[in-house]
């Protein structure tokens, strides 16, 4: 896909794809949305980029590696936070008891570790989604 | 017949030349034997204190302390059980590389399996060696020998050491000899294990591991036909094996208890219920006793297997299914010490007995028949090992059919246990001396021999006189004592017994004139030209065969000592009733007139079959292969798989033609019942595997349709 | 009069089985291995209308919390957010069979599952 | 801190996945050690925790403190961490086989996504065993299938393509059905949670006896078909033959078990007794058992390729353990247990020795045995022992689950399941026994029998040995297990 149109238009619009899919990811918690939803966001941001762009140019921009470790690294960040809960009271995943800042409700920050969470879910997502894609279109499949 | 394996790869070990006429290994076997029969003979003398040996040996301190310390060994059984065990691993470490040290080790080992069964006599003689080890296999097992018990325990070891001795010479020129005596070890150890069994899942177990222990003796030549027969023995072992579980498993059911205790007072209220439990016995143990339409495994096994493990396999090992019939319906089906002769519970004993009597008639007929027709010798000492076995499973039909006075019956059967394990084993241990020196088992291709072997040729002259119930030897004991039971289950019991006795009686004859056949064919008549070159030479072969003949001679002369010794204990521990046993089993007189005379007719009877046999050539009689036992169960079932095959394929079969064509094969000899299901399950297979994978979501929709449907439906109802 | 009434109540039920039987019968009958991907994904968006209706609340809001509107009826949102799980795990399910299906196209050049049935029995009688 | 040890056992296991591939760059046996020692620790931690249960009871687990009503919680009972115990102990056996013998048609590349797998496998048959939330469940499931078949899948080979095909097609119809029925639960009931769920379904039964009718159905039918149960079956000879030998022996051996688990779950803690006996579900899961005992061992006769052959006989041995279950009695549930335990060891002997073979002499074909058992004596030896087992011989496990089997189909008045169980035995005699006898008795058919005895590596050696050893030695002692099984079924009602 050599058109300059499509180019430049994708150019423009996937910061604000991302940028949205940070905002769904990030106000989960009070609308509606959250990690999944805003991780698919990014990840298809970063599809319609390998689509428009290449294979190539896209492995550049996100390569193999850096989705392994995004992979790997939303999930450590999910569990590391649940840990937070075990060492304080007890119990996996404790939210308002372990400490977090409870804030008015309708507010990012009502939602304890919420958000966090929804972080690394994002991310987890997001890289999930391009690493399927690039496998599937390099047929370099398990 | 234990054909020796590929010409010159014998047993390839180096063993000593013997120098001289009797090799170093055959005087010292025989001194180890001689050793045991004085040990056997002093010990039970002693205990039973006629010449007060027994005070002789606790005036010693010394020897007191050893003798008081053995005779209280708890764990005895387990001793037992665990030396031919550590003769195994003796033998794996020390005996791999020299025949005579191995053979040293297997025949010390039996020896000493000897002597520490003879320091239960004491035990057994006031209320038996009972020992319980819990939690092992579940249930727990426990041991437990009695007078029974013992006498089998006894005979076994006896002859099992006689049997080694033989074996080291015979083996030599056999493949594989380690491989042999580790698993005659193992089964020597599951055989005694079976004997001292004190509950059914003990015996069972003990039984299981003798059936897949002894596959591998069976099996030792490792040729087609040799596996073919062990094809046979495994799969109806293991059918056996399964009858027994089943039975075992309602019998813990019902009772709640498996020990060998009297449990007819729960099972007499069972209904069909308890003829199916003795049933399920009679039938697992039966199959390994050679019983008439079970048999069928053990013409083929006894004679592919080497000689050796053919007479234990012939003496010993069949007598367990008997042994295990006899222990079942004795414990189980017998009411306390002490129950009149007229109470009801005798009833299912009676009904077991009388159908046990009938299937012992027919494996006598059936074994003797077929004995006639063959003439390969161990094929027809098979044969007559089913027909011996069919007395000693009429004897126990008697014991338990005439209630309290089945005394004669069960005596008969012990008798006829020990005596045919000693000419059985000795008639096999013939064969395979005939066979080592000639390489024929073919009786109407040799002749002559007695010039040539003498020493064997009195044996077996001895042991032919043995089975057919000559006086003088033992077979006529235990003989006229069956024919007693028989007699007396026609006399106190139903009129119908009275043609089991004729039939008993032409069966006899029946037994005489084929070993009148065997002895003529082999020993007499000329002698073939090829076998004027064998030399005579005297070596563990002849101990061991002259050692048997004596023990028959002895019993012979001498019947009282075995049924005052062994056999009068055990009747006494029995409900029989206790002035029936004195007055007919102690007072019994052997060789009375009557007796001798029948035994006459059975000669003469025996003379004329054989006479009229030659003359007329019926011993090379075919009987049409349509009429044979196998065809006539198996051919409806074959017809099924056949049709069966047609109707899943129809003309066109995908499936490999040449299997497909020996399916179709009419003739059951060339292709097993198994054989058959195997290549059914194939076409199965090829037709409808692929087709089922390939149908796999609409198998979930007839499913959960067919699921959801039922339930309703069952809802509804 | 009622039974339509009851129809129209239940008419997401009625729509789930619906798609449930179609997809199966998608699956049953056609070998095309893709087809027979999308119809397990038909039914399992079936399962998941299913699931859905039944947190639907008639006359009920988004689960939003509405200063507003203080009784406000709410739908229940945890069916949704279960299905939320449950429709990740298809689409995961759906991208690893899609990616079996290109290597079975690659080694048996076909994606048809007669053909590659006759295949391999062939392969197996050999 | 005892009470936090199935999360800690659950993450270690995750955790342990999601660090292998950071380090791809470093030696491999330093991911394998890792690897083992987590298994270690949690086979400890499961040993506490079954102390713990034993002594003090049952504890309930709060993810996040949230109510049960909305938040995922986790049931830590004898059940539970028993048979946690029993995939540790299992999973740490041929783990250490696998680091001999990972490379059986596995890339070299691809031995650090093996371990991923086997590690999210373990992490999610965890999860199944403790969890307390059918949705849950349904989720852990899932994640089982997708790393059950990309272990299936990992041999580059067309037929494991084919094979995981089939898996994936035939196993997401099954999970969909059980999530079916998990919605026409929440329907009625409001809740996922197993115990809410069940007693909603003990007072909604006379009001909506249609929807919990079609959940049993489809529920039973969906974890019928994942834990290949007789007419679903299809999908596992292939799958399982076409593995990596190490994972078939796990795909064998303890994961088709945890779906039988599960089942024994739903219908024991979700229904209840009463409401499957309504339903007439036991006759269902008694007929379908006894076809599957005789069907399986019928196929597995047919099959010349030795692993398929394997692959049927489990769905003969799944057979058995349903029959246990089917009989809705403490005895048949007890019986079932043992054999789920019996059936795990024999049949990873089985698959793990086979794979030695495979893996020395590089044949699969049944017909190819005779003589291996000169070549290789520890792993025919090992079979043998297996597959006596298989067959119900004394002295081996598998004679203790027949006694119990049948002594509880006495229980349970139904004569006939002991003449199915009898003349399946037999079957699998028949298939067994040839293997035996040619590889210990028939010379090799193309060259003189040489004594060449087997070189392979020890790591797999030991693992046969003590397979084996434990196959025996529960068959003699088998009192302890019996007692710990009986308290597990005791905790499910």
């Amino acid at each position: 896909m050599n058109d300059i149109i499509i180019k430049s238009i994708t150019r423009l619009i996937i910061p604000f794809i991302q940028l949205y899919g940070v905002y769904i990811i990030l106000h989960g918690h009070v609308s509606p949305g959250g990690g999944f939803a805003g991780g698919a966001m990014i990840g298809t941001s970063l599809v319609l980029y390998t689509l428009v762009f290449g294979i190539d140019k896209s492995k550049q921009k996100f390569s193999h590696r850096v989705s392994e470790y995004a992979e790997s690294g939303g999930i450590l960040l999910y569990v590391s936070l649940g840990l937070i809960g075990i060492v304080i009271t007890g119990s996996f995943l404790t939210n308002i008891e372990a400490g977090f800042p409870i804030g008015n409700p309708g507010s990012v920050l009502s939602g304890g570790m919420i958000p966090l969470l929804m972080v690394g879910i994002g991310i987890k997502v997001a890289s999930t989604f391009i690493t399927l894609f690039h496998t599937l279109i390099e047929e370099e499949v398990v | 017949m234990g054909l020796f394996k590929k010409e010159g790869k014998t047993c390839n070990m180096p063993y000593v030349k013997k120098k001289g006429f009797f090799g170093s290994f055959t005087i010292q076997s025989s001194l180890v034997v001689l050793f045991a029969l004085v040990f056997i003979a002093l010990f039970i003398i002693g205990v039973r204190g006629d010449l007060g040996i027994l005070s002789f040996v606790q005036d010693i301190y010394v020897l007191r302390v050893i003798y008081d310390f053995l005779i209280h060994l708890a764990i005895l059984p387990v001793i037992i059980i665990a030396f031919p065990v550590l003769g195994v691993f003796g033998l794996m470490l020390f005996g791999r590389n020299s025949c005579n040290s191995r053979d040293m080790i297997v025949i010390f080992m039996t020896l000493f399996t000897i002597l520490f069964t003879l320091f239960m006599y004491p035990a057994v003689l006031e209320e038996g060696v009972h020992l319980t080890i819990p939690s092992i296999l579940w249930l727990g097992i426990s041991f437990s020998v009695d007078m029974l018990g013992f006498t089998m325990l006894m005979i076994t070891s006896l002859l099992w050491l006689l049997v080694m001795v033989y074996a080291h010479e015979y083996m030599k020129k056999e493949m594989h000899c380690n491989r042999f005596f580790v698993f005659m070890g193992i089964t020597y150890s599951a055989v005694l294990g079976t004997i001292m069994a004190g509950d059914l899942l003990t015996l069972f177990l003990f039984f299981e591991i003798m059936t897949f222990a002894s596959y591998m003796l069976v099996i030792h030549g490792q040729r087609e036909d040799s596996y073919h027969a062990g094809y046979n023995y495994i799969f109806m072992g293991i059918i056996g094996g399964f009858a027994i579980l089943v039975a075992m498993m309602l019998l813990y059911f019902t009772v709640g208890d498996l020990a060998f205790t009297s449990g007819i007072a729960t099972l007499g209220e069972l209904g069909a219920m308890k003829y199916w439990i003795i049933g399920l016995l009679v039938f697992g143990f039966g199959i390994k006793a050679g019983m008439a339409p079970v048999h069928v495994w053990l013409p083929r096994a006894h004679p592919v297997a080497p000689t050796p493990a053919s007479a234990l396999l012939s003496g010993i090992m069949i007598k367990l299914g008997a042994y295990g019939i006899l222990r079942v319906a004795t414990s189980y089906y017998f009411p306390l010490e002490g129950t009149p002769g007229g109470d009801p519970v005798w009833l299912t004993t009676h009904a077991v007995g009388s159908a046990i009597i009938w299937l012992g008639i027919i494996t006598m007929a059936v074994g003797v028949f077929f004995a006639l027709q063959q003439s390969n010798i161990k094929r027809m000492l098979a044969y007559h090992s089913i027909s011996q076995m069919g007395y000693i499973v009429m004897g126990i039909g008697v014991a338990l059919y005439l209630g309290d006075l089945g005394a004669m019956g069960y005596a008969g059967a012990i008798y006829h246990i020990i005596n045919h394990a000693l000419f059985k084993s000795l008639l096999f241990m013939v064969a395979g001396v005939v066979f080592y020196h000639t390489g024929e088992s073919n009786m109407y291709k040799l002749g002559g021999l007695w010039r040539k072997l003498p020493l064997t040729a009195t044996v077996c002259l001895i042991a032919a006189l043995g089975i057919s119930g000559i006086p003088l030897f033992n077979g006529f004991i235990s003989k006229s004592i069956l024919h007693h039971g028989i007699v007396e289950a026609h006399y106190y019991g139903h009129g119908l017994f009275y043609y089991a006795e004729l039939i008993f009686i032409v069966i006899s004859a029946g037994t005489v004139a084929s070993f009148i056949k065997l002895f003529y064919y082999v020993f007499l008549r000329k002698m073939p030209e090829q076998y004027k070159s064998i030399k005579p030479e005297y070596n563990n072969l002849d101990t061991a065969m002259a050692v048997i003949a004596i023990i028959i001679v002895f019993i012979g002369l001498n019947p009282r000592f075995i049924m005052t010794t062994f056999i009068v204990p055990q009747l006494n521990s029995m409900p029989y009733s206790s002035e029936f046993v004195q007055t007919y089993i102690v007072g019994l007189t052997f060789f009375t007139t009557e007796d001798l005379l029948t035994m006459l007719v059975v000669v003469i009877m025996g003379f004329g079959i054989f006479i009229f046999g030659t003359k007329f050539h019926l011993f090379h009689l075919k009987i049409p292969y349509w009429l044979s036992l196998e065809y006539l169960v198996f051919y409806p079932m074959n017809w099924v798989i056949r049709n069966a095959c047609q109707l899943m394929y129809g003309d066109e079969c995908k499936y490999n033609e040449k299997t497909l064509k020996r399916l179709a094969l009419k003739n059951n000899k060339e292709i097993g019942f198994l054989d058959r299901f195997v290549i059914m399950a194939n076409v199965f297979n090829v037709r409808y595997e692929g087709r089922m994978i390939k149908s796999d979501a609409f198998i979930y929709t007839v499913f959960i349709t067919g699921v959801l449907v039922f339930m309703l439906v069952m809802r509804a109802l | 009069m009622s039974f339509l009434d009851a129809l129209i109540d239940h008419i997401n039920y009625i729509g789930a089985m619906a798609l449930f039987v179609i997809g199966l019968h998608t699956v049953v009958t056609h070998s095309n291995l893709i087809k027979r991907i999308m119809g397990i994904n038909i039914m399992g968006t079936a399962v998941f209308l299913f699931f859905v209706a039944i947190g639907n609340v008639t006359g009920g809001v988004p689960p939003i919390i509405d200063q507003t509107n203080p009784d406000a009826v709410y739908i229940n949102p945890l069916p949704s957010v279960l299905i939320l799980t449950g429709i990740v795990v298809v689409v995961s399910i759906t991208v690893y069979s899609l990616s079996l299906v290109i290597r079975i196209y690659e080694t048996h050049g076909t994606i048809d599952q007669e053909e590659i049935a006759k295949m391999t029995s062939e392969d197996r009688d050999q | 801190m005892i009470t936090q040890l199935p999360i800690i056992n659950l993450l270690l296991f995750l955790g342990m996945a999601l660090i292998i591939p950071l380090f791809k760059k470093r030696s491999f046996s330093l991911t394998t050690n890792l690897g083992l020692g987590v298994l270690f620790l949690v086979w400890i931690s499961s040993i506490v925790l079954l102390y713990h249960v034993i002594t003090e009871g049952a504890f309930y687990y709060q993810l996040g403190n949230y109510d049960r009503m909305l938040g995922i919680e986790l049931l830590i009972n004898t059940f539970s961490v028993l048979f946690s115990l029993f995939i540790v102990s299992l999973v740490i056996i041929i783990y250490i086989y696998s680091t001999g013998d990972a490379t059986e048609g596995v890339a070299e590349k691809e031995y650090g996504r093996y371990y991923i797998l086997l590690f999210i496998l373990l992490f999610a048959m965890l999860g199944i065993l403790y969890t307390n939330d059918l949705f849950n469940t349904y989720v852990f499931m899932e994640i089982l299938s997708i790393t059950t078949v990309s272990i299936i899948s990992i041999k580059r080979k067309k037929e494991n393509y084919t094979a995981a095909f089939r898996y994936v097609m035939l196993n997401e119809v099954g999970s969909l059905s059980y999530l079916f029925g998990v919605a026409l639960l929440y329907m009625i009931t409001g809740y996922t949670n197993i115990e809410l769920v069940s007693e909603g379904v003990q007072s909604g039964w006379s009001l909506y006896p249609a929807n919990i009718l079609t959940a049993i159905g489809f529920m039973v039918t969906g974890i019928g078909i994942k834990a290949a149960i007789f007419p679903f079956h299809i999908w596992l000879p292939d799958a399982h033959s076409t593995a990596p030998s190490s994972s078939s022996a796990i795909l064998s051996a303890v994961v088709v078990k945890v779906y039988i688990l599960i089942m024994i779950k739903i219908l024991f803690r979700v229904f209840g007794i009463d409401i499957i006996q309504a339903v007439h579900i036991p006759t269902v899961l008694l007929v379908i058992a006894s076809i599957g005992m005789i069907m399986g061992s019928i196929f597995a006769i047919a099959q010349t390729d030795v692993k398929r052959m394997l692959g049927y006989s489990s769905v003969a041995q799944i057979g058995y353990i349903v029959m246990g279950i089917g009989m809705v009695s403490m005895l048949g549930l007890q019986a079932a247990f043992f054999h789920i335990f019996s059936h795990g060891l024999m049949k990873a002997a089985l698959f793990l020795s086979v794979g030695a073979v495979i893996y020395h002499k590089k044949i699969r074909n049944v017909n190819e045995f005779d003589g291996i058992g000169f070549q290789m004596p520890v792993a025919m030896f090992v079979f043998s022992i297996a597959a006596l087992g298989m067959i119900g011989v004394p002295l081996t496990t598998g004679f203790i689950s027949k006694l119990n089997l049948g002594l509880a189909a006495l229980d349970a008045g139904q004569v006939v399941l002991i003449v199915v169980l009898i003349v399946s035995g037999f079957l699998n005699a028949l298939y067994y026994l040839p293997i035996m006898i040619s590889a210990f008795l028939k010379d090799n058919k193309d060259q003189q029998r040489v004594m060449r005895v087997e070189k392979i590596p020890k790591t797999m050696l030991v693992p046969l040995v003590v397979l084996g050893g434990l196959i025996i030695a529960i068959g003699l002692f088998p009192g302890e297990l019996l007692s710990l099984l009986e308290a597990a079924a005791l905790s499910l009602t």
